[in-house]
């Protein structure tokens, strides 16, 4: 495989789109399959597939020691010290509500404070916000600067003694800001203060190690690292498996079942109830051997390769307002034109082939405080190449010519 | 190009250089809305008379081209008009975008009905629709929504 | 296709299990899926995939569309009286987890009753254990009777004035017994009482018309009814929609957010936080499709002529004890074999290539009651064949020959 | 044919009518486990002899054959003797089970080491491996849960 040239490992790259090749930008929205991973799940279907844990029979066996193997290998890849510390779940989203209700039931009173940063995507707030209306907490936002960025001092100062817990993102999918989460989780265990890291924009772009990152909790979609749909992992540190109590409810996550009281299975199956997505699971393990044969390393540079270019190009139009000019620039590069609004720019890039994303990104909190209701957003895949910037950059005339400016 | 049947030169003017923009002065009736995917926000301020007619109308909002076309248009098109005209007008209006249908009524001159009819581009971008119609579904709310 | 004879229609037949041909009867704990089903999902990460609903460029557009297609797809199917009643979630266990955790926040206080039966699996009681847990909620168990049902009186002289709720299975996984639902809901009706049907083996198996049943809430796991894993359906009536508060926070669900306070989106969107399955609801539709195609009744008919000529033979044999005899019994069959352990049964028969299940089948509750530990359980799917139980009935057989008696 | 292997004529022999089965009087020692998954349980008792010596040994329980057969195996083999010598059995014994390595301890009689090697078979069923085990690890945790 080489990097510079990925398209035809990615199957709908063979689409047309109005006629023209497929530029995908929209990769922090969700990134494309690799047909590795696409054939690995439908392969599964058609000769592997049972429920998993639960019946003795071949292909259960199966299917569980597949299942079990790609927990693993997500171990290793992600250097966790132990297995149970992966957990499975539906999503960046699902493992973000996971933490909050269960860290929050047993740990947050009212009046304590969570800490979180006008960065965060709203799957890194609506769920903090439960609590706040619950419970009675209080959330903080350390502000942005006006480079996309949030400074660690800016934590630092709303730590008070009522800080529960940190939840920040690795990545920003605005700004495009890369944040010093090691620094700021060593400032936070000196304080005792455990620290939620949204790394769905982090892990699809950049190498990570849970024991050097040093966090309690890091969750990640599998469906922007070429994984399929409706998984995600959760990273929970082994401290906290049979500490925080369970999240949902059903089969298999429990030890005994009885009238008048049901106690609960170790981590990571107490975390991990009801008929889990086994295809799935199966499925991502195809998307880490891609990503490991090429090299998360050689990802990221590639990546940073690419958004340089856009970067330099898009920076010399004039008419062009680039989002965040943070220090270290993660895979999203947001921006507008003047004169056309970000919702126009999609519609009119889209018949160039070229898709991006317009709105305000699930971030809410920060377009309001950049005030703009709403950007336009072209994000970095592995599969991305100068070529698909110089056909973004025309298109982007195109809306000009377009809007008659 | 479909692309070209969406950004007319009329729309692109109602775009540019809305009609209508503010709050009308005295106005009586007025209800808001916004699209929490993308952000657009419009509100609509109405002055009726006796409930019969739409003595003045206005928009604050901001959005694309599209949105702020369509709440430029209609405010343009509906001034002046009798409450069960605009509400025809405004049916004819959603028809039009959903189910392709034509607009043809009668009170309308041809200039109007040709301003109209510009934003049936939309059709054929989906995910647009809602940019043209919340303005006009904002519209009808409002006449139910008497200001106190 | 030919009811009698739809193994060619699943890849997994294909399979020879130990040599011998695979004889699946798994099915309640998942199904096999159709070709159309697999290749559905294949075909759309090749050609089509993207995030739904929050992009505008051309393939957001069309997975957008598909994604909504089958919410309408599945109203028409279930025939919900409003398509925003249709709600995707994870699978039956997500969905219970949500209403227990969104009613019960909004009505279950200290001392109330929530009332389910005996016959419940695990993830029909567990949700509810967490209200018990957290807010003092009492859960009263309906009695099962010898034949393995429960009677309707015996949920009515449960009900009190402090019943708030009512979550009853459809079908149950362990005696097969079909529940008198209508009758049930009637019942409750007049106490003003809502129901929630645990509808995970009455899908797959029955017609389910939601506006009949006139339930408030029932419950489907996708993967139980030929669609793909991680994937289930919340019908909740209309009227509970905009009452309930969200289940999980994220995008997509929120209308407003702001710094002090979140405002949510309407019904369904409300209930759909993050990104959601998009190529596995699609892909779902295709087993509505399949369904459809044969027609649920003559699903039905076909099943139930394979269980009952399974239920015949295996009476015969003397060795054989069946758990349960309802009057209305749905595609499950659980028997024990005096001297032998069901798990050591299930090793056996898989031997043969004959995949059951043994255990307790998330039903503890019930087999303290029945007073086993374990059973071993056949369960049918469409596919299956009389041809499938002789070759059952031959490798029970063989169980004794091991065991030598 | 492996299943012949796993159900082995002294597996069935144990399963059917397991050894040491009951609460053995006087026990110092005791731990329970279960297999939420299929319902197994176990428990086992055992006294110890100033913490030296398993002067006696028995087991409460209900499971599958594998399950049985293992239990009363174990309290066959390890009555009477020195506790490091049955770490060292329970040890050995999982290694074979998990690892495939062999039994070859020689204070154990040929018979024994026979009777232990029996229960090899579930190698080549990894759903029924915990079948096996459960008992052994419930034996090194009473070792360390003094009754009082
Ligand atoms: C009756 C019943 N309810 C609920 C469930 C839970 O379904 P799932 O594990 O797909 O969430 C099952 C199946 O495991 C079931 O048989
Ligand atoms: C920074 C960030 N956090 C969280 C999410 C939520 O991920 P998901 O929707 O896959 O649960 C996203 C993507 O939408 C994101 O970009």
């Amino acid at each position: 495989m080489d990097i510079k040239n990925l398209k035809s490992e990615f199957p709908i790259f063979k689409q047309k789109i109005n006629g023209k090749p497929l530029v995908y930008l929209d990769s922090a929205n969700s990134s494309q399959k690799p047909k590795a991973v696409i054939d690995r799940l439908s392969n599964f279907y058609e000769t592997e597939f049972s429920n998993v844990g639960r019946s003795v029979h071949t292909l259960a066996v199966k299917a569980t020691n597949r299942f079990e193997a790609t927990r693993d290998l997500l171990k290793k890849y992600f250097n966790a010290q132990h297995r149970e510390e992966i957990i499975f779940t539906k999503g960046a989203t699902e493992s973000i509500n996971l933490v909050a209700s269960s860290f929050g039931e047993k740990y947050i009173k009212e009046g304590d404070e969570i800490l979180i940063t006008e960065l965060e995507h709203h799957s890194n707030y609506v769920p903090w916000h439960f609590l706040r209306k619950n419970k009675g907490a209080v959330i903080k936002f350390a502000p942005v600067n006006k480079d996309g960025e949030v400074e660690i001092d800016e934590i630092k100062n709303l730590i008070s003694n009522k800080t529960k817990i940190i939840a920040i993102t690795h990545i920003s999918n605005v700004t495009g800001a890369v944040m010093p989460i090691k620094k700021i989780v060593d400032m936070a265990k000196e304080k005792n203060i455990p620290v939620l890291v949204d790394g769905t924009q982090g892990a699809p772009h950049m190498h990570i190690d849970m024991q050097d990152l040093g966090c309690d909790f890091y969750v990640v979609s599998c469906h922007k690292m070429y994984g399929p749909n409706g998984l995600g992992v959760l990273y929970a540190k082994k401290k906290w498996l049979d500490d925080l109590p369970p999240y949902q409810g059903g089969g298999g996550m429990i030890d005994d079942v009885k009238k008048d009281n049901i106690t609960f299975a170790d981590a990571p199956t107490k975390f991990e109830a009801g008929t889990m997505q086994t295809a799935e699971v199966v499925a991502f393990s195809e998307a880490i051997n891609f990503i490991e044969k090429l090299g998360i390393k050689n990802i990221a540079a590639h990546e940073n390769e690419i958004l340089e270019y856009a970067f330099e190009k898009l920076k010399k139009n004039n008419s062009i307002n680039i989002i965040g000019s943070p220090k270290n620039r993660g895979s999203v590069l947001c921006f507008t034109i003047k004169g056309i609004h970000p919702h126009d720019i999609a519609t009119i890039l889209d018949d160039d082939g070229v898709a991006i994303r317009a709105g305000h990104h699930c971030c809410q909190i920060l377009h309001d405080k950049l005030g703009i209701a709403a950007t336009a957003r072209a994000s970095i895949g592995v599969y991305n190449t100068k070529e698909d910037i110089d056909i973004l950059c025309k298109a982007i005339d195109n809306c000009k010519k377009v809007f008659q400016i | 190009m479909e692309l070209k049947e969406l950004y007319q030169e009329i729309i692109l003017d109602h775009g540019k250089n809305p009609r209508n923009k503010g709050k009308c002065t005295g106005y009586s009736h007025d209800a808001q809305a916004h699209n929490p995917l993308c952000g657009d926000k419009v509100h609509v301020y109405l002055k009726l008379d006796n409930e019969k007619k739409v003595m003045d109308i206005s928009f604050e909002g901001e959005g694309c081209a599209i949105s702020l076309a369509s709440a430029s248009i209609l405010t343009d098109i509906l001034k002046g008009k009798d409450l069960s005209f605009t509400k025809k007008v405004s049916e004819d209006f959603l028809s039009m975008v959903k189910n392709k249908t034509k607009i043809t009524l009668n009170s309308l001159t041809e200039d109007q009905i040709t301003t109209i009819t510009s934003l049936s581009g939309v059709q054929a971008f989906p995910m647009r629709v809602k940019c043209a119609t919340m303005v006009w579904h904002t519209f009808l709310s409002a006449l139910g929504k008497k200001n106190n």
